[in-house]
């Protein structure tokens, strides 16, 4: 009755316990599960995702900058998982809605996200920095695993309505832990709920390597729930976006949830606040430099004669002017008025906030009249 | 006029709120084949369905998390948490998704979501099966929280509840599931109080007992026996616990000038300090007395044994009564 | 990457994918996983669980007819999941420390559970029906899953010490749902805690079937996490018996946590307050009757001609004994003193509690005083 | 004498009960290698090794769940939770759990757990690193609650928490990890005084200014402003939140007749309410005005750029003892 377990002997072997289209060498190889997913990428696709990789490590390390020059309060860099989030996300269809964590810059670029939207939050002007509607695209959820809840029930909802649609969720390989998570699974399994889970195995939640999380592929959670999964090397762009679709399938066919883990890495701090040097072992990060998701990419576009200055030229505008445009967002934001705090908390009025609301106001003008006195 | 119990006019209400929305799914635990424990639901798997009657796994930050879900896509989501003690595994989804994402979005996601919680204590349960735990929610900003005493408030309020683009958090005293009253079930919602007044249920002159949900029968039997030593109380049911009306309740404490506050839950923070210290503020030059509470103790839900040495119940409203409204004793407490 | 999973088709075929010493009609099979562990348990041993089962459902009876005649509150019976209780329970050493949920009646009598520990709880008289420590059993637990963290607290604790003990966790297939559960197993694989999970899979959560909470074997969940698991037939003590052996033996041998999926059955309500028949599907009671766990091991001892008259008069008059004694302990239960509410709050003195109590006992005092005047 | 941050006092607090009882084992997240997001478990690691400083999972129920069962095998768990916001997926435990084992099992079962919480806003955080949940506990009997305000006290009441047989909700105000103070390193706990007693922190005449935490800064220098002015106002740090020290308090509001009470958290059903409804029951007849409420407003925590309008601050308090200093404003709300 136990299903066979595979466990992680170190991250080596780990790393190739994957499902792969690409080799760290930027080889194309046949896999089986993934291949039938992208015949129809041809090197203009792969080009574009190249692009996207690289404008995506501008705006990232644009937001590190904006970070440390005080015009962010905090900033939480993505560089490394690059693959993994264009992968998956550019699978998506427009009209699927996506459930982030707080990493998913790439997704919401991915999405369309405007260059105001990704300093928003992290800058402290809003709760959350972009328009749901706008993107398909839910706030930035900080609360560890709660999004996931969210994209199934949203999946019910999916479903309910007979929609065409696919809910998708993206968490950390620590969020695993929470019991949101795997309610989430057991609500998804249940009810054949449209929704995909990816989860972005980056080895390390804040200080804490997945070791303390699971000391078994994280993939080989889901099956115990009803939930086909799949391990895949989520520093290798086609993979990810190959796993997606096959993802997106299945659950648009109606055969409920599927289970992504992409195995990948964050090679900068889990936020600006972090110090990474306290806990990451020595040679780590170097050794996954040898792995860089755009490096791989370029490598296989180079193998295939299809990498051209040109398009390196044209990417290397185009992030500049998103980086360009997300610094002139950013310094130009305007802090809403003081009053602002009370808008939105409800819905409707509310009788105790109005209350406080206008005592605030009264307290407020107080100091004007001072000042005119 | 038709006469239902408590239980039954929670259940027209929800009927009748699947039927004017068809938005408006259920999740818990037992609400579907079962029709819940209290059998609050009963009827409506068979009339709407499994897709809109969804029994769930047993996880209630699941439920509420997926009505989260839910509310993105656009439902009006209505959850049972099956009794009082259950809700505290769905807390984080309560206060930091719930009450948050109409405010973190600013009003472009609603949460129209009201949690049904079967409420309170007095029916001899076992453990986690008689909290009152409605501070947790009042203190919350951005949920509205809603308590019941009566059968046509029940149907009233929470279809308005359903209704309301906020999310409620609606408390049914379980002790009076099956008290019986006379409701209209026709009366056009649009014409009905808003949600968040409070009802003087009945006049006096004396004092005003201010309380909520099943002690409301009690602050009313208290006022009987009162009557009849020639004491007129005033009661109030608040009735929506946030915000509270304290149009009505001020008008009434600056008449009375004494004030006793009465709930189940227990006192540290809770509800009748927020009333109390909200009284003060508004009220103190026409306060006679000390406004006192009466209260559960600050003790975990006490064995079934003993929960009568737990509940306030009349004597001991009778008995705050007669503190407020004689000054030599107001500060025995000090002693 | 995916695990194999065996989806449950219906509730025959579930019952055949499960370890199995005794068949349905008493015959003893062969088990190559289950063998090893009943070596040593020869007809006494057998007549000593029959005792035990049909002891166990004396008490549940009278549970049952006590709170009928209003003197519990409530009463939660284990009919017919007496083989997985006595079974699992008698597996266990003395030191070892046992987190159950509320319907461990079977349990608790393993454990040397006085008469009046099975009512002094749903009879309302205290929070815990007997003292933890007597019998290596946690109080009872209402909140669903929560004490399967604590097993695993516990178990952390055994390890620390480098105790030869285990920590035991009893839950419903409802419980699998919870959060709760699954952070359990996360920690417990984590930590390689000494801890046995033991699933009940009584085939319902009040009204709602398993397949409500998963459309697959709950043993396939475990796995997963990194733990192994065995899906034994519930109502088979021995092969229950044996499962449990497997379970401590791995836990006790350093090897950390392991997981039982015991399935079986609630032939009664799901609590006095409870009325099955509104969703008990026809047929289903009668078909489970036909696997009754005591019959199957009456059958056994038939076929080993090992079952005597006098063993069934003997144990007879045991259940009869432990009923009497059980009744009347309950019913000379006498009610604490009212300020007794107050006792026990905290450890230490709390002056807020402090004040209440004693304006309590001035508000009640005043009633002496108005009685006397 | 040793000049330590807050920050640091807690560490020292945390070496010094793990060296004095074995029992004391550490549980969080990130608490190990890296000695917490916060650094104040830096070293113990070393120290004490992996099996008494656990760094967990990700999953704030298994960590306090986890806790009950070390306490249950006679541990005495100190937890450490992120960030205040990141508690609520452990409310069921704590609330249901910690809270309640001692009483359920009539004191067979103990829980000396501390539950160490950074916490509180003012420090340009992301959502749910700012949050005040400290009422959430104070309503939760069972339970103990203390707030720390400065290092001497952070080093004296955490080495009382851990020693103390019941559970601790202990709050560090994040704002004040760095601020400096002088801590008696060896003062013998025997000699502290309870960890139940709240503190004059600087007498006065006029008003009595109540508060917690970080705010206690703020009060103070309310109260240097105040007294430019001409206004003697006396500052109480209440360091105990559950029980609060009553005795203190309506000393000191005997003698002033009149009281503020700030803190961050929100409004309804909050601490502050607690206390005036306290007060006004204890000491009504020596009010001179009613006493007033300075708290974060009834929203969810506001964005960084927006949180100064939320918090309390020296200004909001001035004005707030304005308007107890003058009877003529004072029910000013009730327009
Ligand atoms: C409920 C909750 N607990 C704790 C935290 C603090 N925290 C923020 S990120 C993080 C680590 C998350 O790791 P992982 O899930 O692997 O995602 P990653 O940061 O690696 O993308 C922690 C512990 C939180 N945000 N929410
Ligand atoms: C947190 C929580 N939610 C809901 C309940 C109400 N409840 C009590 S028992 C039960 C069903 C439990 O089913 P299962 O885990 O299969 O155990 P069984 O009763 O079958 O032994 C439910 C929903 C509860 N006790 N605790
Ligand atoms: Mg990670
Ligand atoms: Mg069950």
């Amino acid at each position: 009755m136990s299903p066979q377990i595979t466990p992680i002997a170190d991250t080596e072997q780990d790393l190739s316990l994957v499902e792969r289209l690409l080799t760290p060498e930027g080889r194309r190889i046949a896999n089986p599960r993934l291949d039938p997913f992208v015949q129809d990428i041809d090197a203009a696709a792969l080009r574009g995702l190249l692009r996207d990789m690289v404008v995506l490590r501008r705006i990232d390390a644009e937001g590190v900058a904006l970070q440390r020059q005080g015009q962010l309060g905090l900033w939480a860099p993505c560089q490394g998982q690059e693959a993994t989030q264009i992968g998956t996300a550019r699978a998506l269809e427009q009209r699927d809605f996506v459930f982030p964590s707080y990493r998913e810059t790439g997704v919401i670029y991915a999405r369309g996200a405007r260059p105001g939207d990704y300093v928003r939050m992290w800058r402290g002007e809003e709760g959350a920095g972009h328009d749901p509607a706008a993107l398909g695209v839910a706030p930035l959820q900080i609360i560890i695993g709660a999004q996931t809840l969210h994209a199934v029930g949203y999946a019910m909802g999916i479903r309910h309505d007979g929609a065409d649609e696919v809910a998708v969720t993206y968490f950390g390989d620590g969020a695993t832990s929470q019991g949101d998570v795997n309610e989430a699974m057991v609500f998804a399994a249940s009810y054949n709920a449209p929704v995909v889970f990816v989860c972005q195995n980056n080895h390390w939640a804040i200080s804490e390597p997945v070791a303390v999380q699971s000391q078994f592929p994280i993939a080989g959670r889901a099956p115990g729930f009803g939930i086909p999964s799949m391990r895949v090397d989520g520093n290798d762009v086609l993979a990810c976006f190959a796993a997606m679709r096959w993802a997106l399938a299945h659950a648009r066919a109606g055969k409920g949830p599927a289970f992504i883990e992409a195995v990948t890495y964050r090679m900068g701090p889990h936020t600006t606040a972090d110090d990474p040097t306290r806990y990451r072992p020595e040679g780590e990060l170097e050794a996954w430099r040898q792995r860089d998701p755009i490096a791989r990419l370029e490598k296989h576009l180079d193998e295939l004669g299809e990498r051209s200055a040109e398009h390196a030229a044209e990417t290397q505008t185009e992030a500049d002017r998103v980086a360009r445009e997300m610094r002139a967002e950013c310094l130009g934001m305007v802090t809403r008025p003081p009053l602002a705090v009370f808008d939105a908390v409800y819905a409707e009025p509310h009788t105790g906030l109005e209350r406080q609301r206008a005592d605030y106001a009264a307290y407020l003008a107080g100091f004007d009249e001072e000042v005119v006195a | 006029m038709t006469e239902l119990t408590l239980g039954k006019a929670l259940g027209a209400g929800l009927r009748r709120a699947m039927r004017d929305d068809d938005r408006v799914v259920l999740l818990g635990e037992d609400i579907g084949r079962l029709g819940g424990v209290f059998r609050i639901t009963d009827g409506l798997l068979d009339e709407f369905g499994p897709t809109r009657v969804i029994d769930t796994p047993l996880a209630e930050s699941g439920i509420v998390g997926t009505a989260v879900g839910l509310a993105f896509r656009g439902y009006r989501p209505v959850v049972e948490i099956q009794f009082d003690g259950f809700v505290y595994p769905a807390f984080d989804q309560i206060v930091a998704q719930v009450a948050k994402l109409h405010y973190r979005t600013q009003g472009r996601v609603r949460m129209p979501i009201t949690i049904r919680i079967p409420w309170a204590g007095g029916i001899g349960a076992a453990e986690h099966h008689s909290e009152s735990p409605e501070a947790y929610f009042v203190h919350t900003a951005g949920l509205r929280v809603v308590a019941v005493s009566n059968p046509a408030d029940a149907y009233r309020a929470l279809r308005q509840a359903i209704a309301s683009d906020d999310p409620v958090v609606f408390f049914e005293p379980k002790r009076l599931y099956h008290h019986k009253g006379e409701v209209d079930l026709d009366a056009p919602l649009a014409d009905a109080l808003p949600m968040g007044l409070a009802q003087v249920v009945r006049p006096g002159t004396d004092a005003t007992v201010i309380s909520y949900g099943a002690m409301i029968s009690t602050a009313l039997q208290a006022a009987d026996a009162a009557a009849d030593e020639g004491v007129s109380l005033e009661v109030i049911d608040l009735r929506s616990l946030s915000p509270v009306d304290y149009d009505t309740v001020a008008a009434s404490v600056r008449r009375t000038g004494r004030v006793v506050v009465a709930h189940e839950a227990s006192r540290e923070a809770g509800v009748a300090a927020e009333v109390i210290a909200s009284i003060t503020e508004q009220c103190f030059e026409y306060l006679e007395a000390a406004p006192l509470r009466v209260t559960g103790h600050d003790i975990p839900y006490p064995p079934a044994k003993l929960e009568k040495h737990h509940l306030p119940d009349l004597d001991r409203i009778l008995d705050a009564v007669d503190r407020v409204l004689d000054r030599r004793n107001l500060t025995g407490a000090e002693a």
